[in-house]
């Protein structure tokens, strides 16, 4: 394998983005003991999720599973795509996605909690046919003669 | 604070004066801006409109103002040279971010103010039950009176209760200073007090296809005895079955904003001259334009749609909407065209 | 094709004792097709723009012409829908969107950095032809059906109409990924190619411009990508998400929508801001005024961008708290506006303005931009917009942005950096006069529209009571005032291909890399690395007569 | 600039004769290639995100508007398979971080074959989808526009299994052929290709057979009854392990749709309706979940198709032993798309498959 020699190590380190390495080694290999031992971990916890929703734990059910997964996800983006060696710049654009996805997320599930009373009939009858539904007209219906 | 906001609303309303000088135009009830103010929303909005336009006059003045004596005063020309120091200006910098920042803090708080005001419905209010669809508006009264005009009385709090049939519409009625969608599967209300009798336009103000700029209504505020008056004839329907086809056609069931009476295709067929003769049909073929043929294609339209008009399924099936004695009367009507 | 692209070799090249430059660099029908050179597909995307922006402007008028009377001049009622569905839509995918970004940005991004090319140059192209196989799409589609949506798509109208809804949304998910690719390559550009010197704080105004745009394009962009498929499974499987019919819900769909075409607008308006930072301090020979409030400001307004996509929704049935949120966060992306406005406007301060094309041009911005800011501010106040949304006055505040804003910015612009793309002096009375005609036309047509909204005019109407119709016809003159002062423009530009005097390597006294550059510069922009220093520092550089144009004395 | 890059790309013209210089001429030099790479797919990454955040949104915004629709609905699916699926997936983005470490240390045997690997997993994957899939299109389990209410209306089978698997059985078949042509031929090049192509056609099959095993090995004793019942027209057995389930479908019975109160076809269309059954179980409700529930596997689905053939361009560029531990770029690039398709799923198993 020919190793090029790069002889630029002034020009890299007077980019601004931030380059660390002026040698020009930048590939850092995993060991195979972590990527082993983070894919036991993952499938421990995709074990322990599958037993968990056989279990009745109710409302916390939501958060928990969601927990695991998050975890999961982490182990992923931190291990196996090594988001942990890398720049941080791409920790935090990656970390942006997140942020907008949960921007996203929470205002239209605000919204979604403020009008639905206008989609549910239930709701509907009680907010805005108060005192009693059966003197109220039925739209449409017909002129009674 | 609260005071500053006071003062400050009094100074916007002595411009007010000012404004209805400079722009009154022939008609008293309008001004330069705005439509009649027929509603309790209308003073608000418009007195809140002015004040937020004048002060965007004042900067506006204050920048282009700036703008052409700086295009003036340092204008390129034989032996003059600009500094190019002045590059920086902290409190000059601070200054144009804090101003604006509260102006348009106050600006948020005084909208927020009057939309809480339009959301909040009154606890007695006189209610109307609108149903939107392509291409016509129909509100419903108490007692199953159905009309295609928006009676109100004036001085009284109105709630409209309305949904859509088909897509997207948007009650506008300029004059109330009042809007609202109108969403297929979900109930919107909205509320307006009428402060002048009179007769205003309604429009549809969200885009609903074809004849989207047909799809305007008349409101009619009244008085209440005016309006217990038309109220009263509204519940006796005409004993002439073709009067009362006409009645159903134009106002009640809103026909007539598909199906002309003059010949001219609208979305639907034209009722002018059909009767008793024989229709093509989309499918080949030609059906005899009798009772049964109307019939069926009033509670069913799909069933036999007619050659050129393949999207019968515009057309809403009136299945439970129309009874009997209603059909025969559309067929009296239909009949009558007829013979005209 | 070959008509688009052949239009800058026409430019005949003066002596051979020249360098060659990137438009002389290999010659040939395929070396444009296929080049990667940023400045050749930055050329071509000018030439796409334009084009669609000459289709969009004939559609306005067209418009315009048919809302002289009250009744309608000569349009069908179900015509008027599809011209004007055809008019937005190809303004805003087509043109708007591409024009400062894809167009100038293509151009200018690496040269005004220093650096040789953009990161992805295979993506850059990939990027242009996905622009256009998506308007071919979208044209095709409209063009032989008639879509008739409006612009927006929105549920369920969409789902209903017999247009070529899927055709056309295919065509605007093509536009996305075109949209996408741009973004991500000039994020990278400018994070991993920028030359030795060149530090954040020495970029020039419009590349933060353009970044921050960039990083608005890869966020938001997707999204739009994923609700013009799910309006796509929508319409073909009846997924149910938009569907009142099957319980869906179309103000979900403007969620969708809005969360991707509110920051569009900022897609659409940011590049133009960095153009006007650019044109001011160029054209008053002065350093701007408040460099890092304007630089900050950009990023601010990006990010912003994306809190605000509710205030397009106030009428439509959303929560209450949600809509006085939005409202709320909407006044705060007003702020940085006004800041640059302010900034500029003081930029030429004791400076020495020269009123050439550019700065009219730049000087119009601000005068209609003021007014399009301005009146946004009664429209995010909740109590007024209850009266204002979806009338006239919507329509005239946003023309007064997004064409008194950008497309003026954007000729501004092109006068700008013309002399560096082509080689070519314009005539400058030529120019002067299209800007002032622009200017006054387009006044003439929207000052009215805001009126028509007051007084209670529904947009997207074909007919109207006929109480409107001074001013509708006041706003139809104006319309074809303006539709003169741009082909005026056109004029003089072409006129320049071919009459111009041969372009200086300075015309306008520019501190930037790109002229330092010749005009136009050679293929691969700096024979050696450029010495970067401060974007605006105009000391030193002064006009010289043999030269035509100004050269830097120490 | 241009006097060190030009001398640097020719130098790396020495270990890829046939092939241009691995470093673009308008980069300086292997790292800001490199860096800008990956900025590049990091950006790629989060316009996925993104992408996919508008079908999270739509997820979040049903479920927490037809809570019941969606405890109704989940019961269908299997979470064996999804299980089963995760592990696939996770197992391929083992192989996948190992593809990039033999890449980075110059390893090009256990490059391709973790390579290999992967593709073969992906290929599982998609069987396994395959079976799931066409289960529930037997069932009639589709989204709202075609859902067919369960165990009322005669649902449509169909071999679509079969169908589904006609164009994995071609492939197999046409690199079988390479294969064997390559083996006669003793093309090493070709082999290394041909033979992971193979491998991961055929891994389709075994998908599908441990698909089929395990929606079949599930009909007794599974809580979570996968559908089973409704075809033979007693979905309430199903439903009945559940109490909180049959709470929810009596409330909802109770209640009735909006469009029955006004009656009008506002808001429940009759004629796409089909039989106006108030309950869940119909095409405005447990078909809204099955319209979110395929587009996002589908979706997710696409994107394992992409990766699959980006792999397979990896392997041929890994054949020709492209890459080393100064260009492992495209190598490490698709890694991290693989990874992210992974992610997406981490969290789409759980909400579809196993919270109720």
């Amino acid at each position: 394998m020919a190793h090029t020699s790069v002889d630029a190590s002034a020009q890299i380190d007077s980019h601004g983005g931030g380059h660390g390495h002026g040698d020009g080694e930048f590939a850092h290999p995993a060991s195979l003991t972590m990527l082993f031992s983070v894919f036991f971990t993952l499938l421990a916890l995709t074990i322990l999720t599958v037993w968990q929703s056989t279990l009745d734990i109710g409302a916390a059910e939501i958060w928990v599973t969601m927990g695991i997964a998050t975890v999961k996800a982490g182990l992923v983006i931190l291990f196996f795509m090594h988001l942990l060696w890398d720049k941080p710049l791409n920790a935090i654009v990656f970390l942006s996605s997140i942020i907008f996805v949960a921007l996203f997320l929470g205002f239209t599930l605000m919204d979604a909690q403020g009008y639905h009373s206008t989609i549910e009939i239930k709701d509907t009858l009680e907010a805005s046919l108060p005192p009693a539904p059966a003197d109220l007209p039925v739209v449409p219906s017909m002129p009674t003669t | 604070m609260r005071q500053l906001f006071l003062n400050l609303n009094e100074l916007v309303f002595s411009l007010r004066t000012v404004e209805i000088m400079f722009f009154l135009i022939a008609d008293q009830n309008k001004t330069f801006w705005f439509p009649e103010q027929a509603s309790t929303f209308a003073p608000e909005v418009d007195w809140f409109f002015l004040a937020v336009t004048y002060i965007s006059l004042a900067f506006f003045v204050l920048i282009v103002g700036f703008m052409v004596y700086f295009m003036y005063a340092y204008r390129e020309r034989p032996g003059y040279r600009g500094s190019p120091e002045a590059l920086h200006n902290n409190a000059l910098e601070i200054g144009w971010t804090v101003v604006p920042t509260i102006i348009a803090v106050w600006i948020f708080y005084r909208g927020t103010i009057g939309f809480l005001d339009m959301m909040t419905i009154p606890a007695d209010t006189r209610d109307v039950q609108v149903v939107a669809k392509k291409w016509a508006w129909s509100f419903g009264y108490p007692n199953g009176v159905i009309d295609n005009e928006l009676h109100l009385v004036v001085n009284e709090p109105a709630k409209m209760i309305m949904r859509s049939d088909d897509v997207l519409h948007s009650l506008f009625v300029p004059a109330f200073r009042a809007k609202c969608d109108v969403v297929p599967g979900r109930y919107a209300t909205m509320w307006f007090e009428p402060t002048k009798t009179g007769t205003y336009d309604l429009f549809c103000s969200e885009y609903c296809g074809d004849q989207h700029s047909k799809m305007g209504a008349k409101v009619v505020v009244h008085t209440k005895e005016e309006y217990d008056a038309w109220f009263t004839k509204m519940q006796i329907p005409p004993s002439d079955p073709v009067e009362y086809g006409k009645l159903l056609y134009a106002k009640t069931m809103g026909c007539a904003s598909c199906h002309s009476i003059d010949g001219a295709k609208i979305v639907g067929p034209s009722f002018k001259g059909t009767w008793g003769g024989e229709v093509a049909l989309a499918v080949g073929g030609t059906v005899p334009f009798d009772e049964n043929y109307v019939r069926e294609s009033v509670l069913n339209p799909q069933a036999k749609a007619r050659a050129g008009y393949e999207k019968a399924s515009l057309m809403p099936s009136y299945q439970g909407r129309l009874k009997e004695e209603q059909i025969s009367a559309l067929i009296a009507y239909m009949k009558s065209l007829k013979s005209e | 094709m070959s008509a688009v692209i052949s239009k800058p070799l026409v430019a005949p090249v003066e002596s051979a004792k020249e360098p060659g430059n990137f438009l002389t660099h290999t010659s040939g029908f395929l070396s444009w097709a296929l080049t990667l050179d940023h400045k050749r597909i930055g050329l071509m995307y000018l030439v796409g723009v334009m084009s669609s922006f000459l289709l969009g402007g004939v559609l306005a008028l067209v418009v315009r012409a048919h809302l002289f009377y009250a009744d309608g001049a000569f349009l069908t009622l179900k015509q008027y829908n599809q011209i004007f569905t055809l008019h937005g839509a190809v303004m805003v995918f087509l043109f708007i969107i591409p024009s400062v970004p894809a167009a100038l940005g293509n151009f200018l991004l690496p040269i005004m950095l220093g650096a040789k090319d953009v990161a992805f140059p295979r993506l850059n192209l990939s990027s242009f032809y996905l622009w256009v196989g998506g308007a071919i799409f979208f044209l095709v589609a409209m063009l032989t059906t008639g879509l008739d949506t409006g612009w927006t798509f929105y549920t369920p109208y969409s789902l209903e109409t017999t247009g070529p809804v899927v055709l056309a949304t295919m065509g605007v998910f093509i536009l996305g990924f075109s949209s996408i690719f741009t973004g991500l390559n000039f994020i990278v550009t400018i994070n991993t190619m920028r030359p030795p010197g060149m530090t954040w704080f020495r970029m020039p105004l419009l590349l933060w411009a353009i970044y921050s745009t960039s990083i608005i394009q890869v966020l938001a962009t997707p999204v739009l990508g994923i609700t013009m498929l799910l309006l796509m499974a929508e319409r073909f499987l009846g997924i149910g998400i938009f569907d009142p019919k099957l319980n869906g819900d179309p103000v979900t769909y403007q969620h969708f929508f809005w969360f991707y075409s509110h920051p569009a607008v900022y897609i659409m308006i940011l590049p133009a801001m960095g153009i006007i930072s650019e044109l001011m301090s160029v054209h008053s020979h002065k350093g701007i005024f408040g460099y890092r409030m304007i630089a900050y400001s950009s990023v601010a307004i990006a990010l912003f961008g994306f809190l605000v996509w509710g205030h397009h929704m106030f009428t439509s049935g959303m929560a209450n708290v949600t809509t006085i949120v939005f409202s709320a966060l909407t006044f705060t992306v007003s702020i940085p506006s006004a800041i640059k406005v302010f900034n500029w406007l003081f930029t030429m301060y004791k400076g020495t303005v020269s009123l050439t094309t550019p700065m009219l041009y730049a000087l119009s911005f601000m005068f209609l931009f003021t007014i399009g800011g301005l009146t946004g501010l009664p429209l995010g106040a909740l109590s007024i917009d209850r009266h204002f949304h979806d009338t006239y006055f919507v329509v005239a505040h946003f023309h007064y942005v997004m064409m008194g804003g950008t497309l003026v910015a954007f000729l501004g612009g092109i006068f700008h950096w013309w002399p560096k793309m082509v080689g070519k002096m314009y005539n400058e009375l030529g120019g002067q006069i299209s800007a002032g005609i622009v200017f006054v036309g387009f006044n003439l047509t929207f000052l009215p529209q805001f009126v028509l909204g007051t007084r209670g005019m529904p947009r997207r109407y074909a007919t109207y009571v006929p109480e409107f119709e001074f001013l509708h016809q006041l706003s139809t003159y104006g319309a074809f005032l303006l539709g003169i002062g741009l082909f005026v423009a056109l004029g003089v530009l072409i006129n320049s291909l071919f009459r111009g005097k041969k372009a200086p390597t300075n015309p306008w006294g520019g501190a930037t890399l790109e002229w330092v550059c010749s005009s136009p510069p050679p293929h691969d922009n700096f024979s050696k690395p450029p010495v970067v220093g401060d974007p605006y520092d105009f000391r030193g550089l002064e006009y010289d007569a043999r030269e035509g144009g100004y050269v830097r004395r120490k | 600039m241009s006097d060190i890059t030009i001398p640097t790309s020719e130098h790396a013209d020495d270990h890829s004769h046939d092939h241009p210089a691995w470093l673009a001429h308008h980069f300086d030099d292997a790292e800001q290639q490199f860096d800008s790479g990956k900025l590049g797919m990091w950006l790629f990454l989060v316009t996925e995100v993104l992408f996919f955040s508008g079908m999270f949104v739509a997820y979040a915004l049903f479920r927490s508007l037809h809570p019941e629709v969606f405890v109704y609905a989940s019961q269908f699916l299997n979470a064996k398979l999804g299980a089963i699926n995760t592990g696939v997936l996770l197992f391929s983005s083992l192989t996948m971080a190992w593809a990039v470490r033999a890449a980075q240390l110059s390893q090009q045997k256990i490059l391709v074959s973790m390579l290999a690997m992967t593709l073969s997993c992906a290929a599982m994957f998609l069987g396994v989808k395959a079976v799931e899939y066409t289960h529930k299109w037997d069932l009639g389990l589709l989204p709202a526009g075609m859902y067919i209410t369960q165990g009322v209306a005669e649902p449509n089978h169909g071999n679509w299994l079969q169908i589904l698997c006609i164009p994995a059985a071609v492939f197999a078949v046409i690199f079988a052929g390479w294969y064997l042509f390559a083996l006669v031929g003793r093309n090493r090049f070709q082999l290394q290709i041909a033979g992971p192509l193979l491998v991961a056609s055929l891994c389709f099959f075994a998908g599908v057979q441990l698909g089929v095993f395990l929606e079949s090995g599930e009909s007794h004793g599974d809580a979570h009854g996968s559908g089973h019942g409704a075809t033979h027209g007693d979905h309430h057995e199903g439903a009945g392990d559940h109490a909180a389930h049959a709470i929810i479908v009596d409330h909802m019975v109770a209640t009735s749709i909006p469009g029955q109160a006004f009656p009008s076809e506002v808001f429940v269309d009759p004629k796409r309706v089909g039989i106006d059954e108030p309950e869940i179980n119909q095409r405005g409700r447990a078909g809204i979940f099955f319209g979110i529930y395929y587009m996002m596997t589908g979706i997710h689905a696409v994107h394992i198709l992409g990766g699959m053939g980006v792999i397979t361009w990896l392997i041929v560029k890994a054949a020709r032993h492209e890459f080393h531990s100064k260009y492992f770029g495209p190598v490490d690039n698709v890694g991290l798309y693989w990874h992210l398709v992974d992610f997406i799923w981490i969290f789409l198993f759980p909400l579809l498959y196993l919270i109720r």
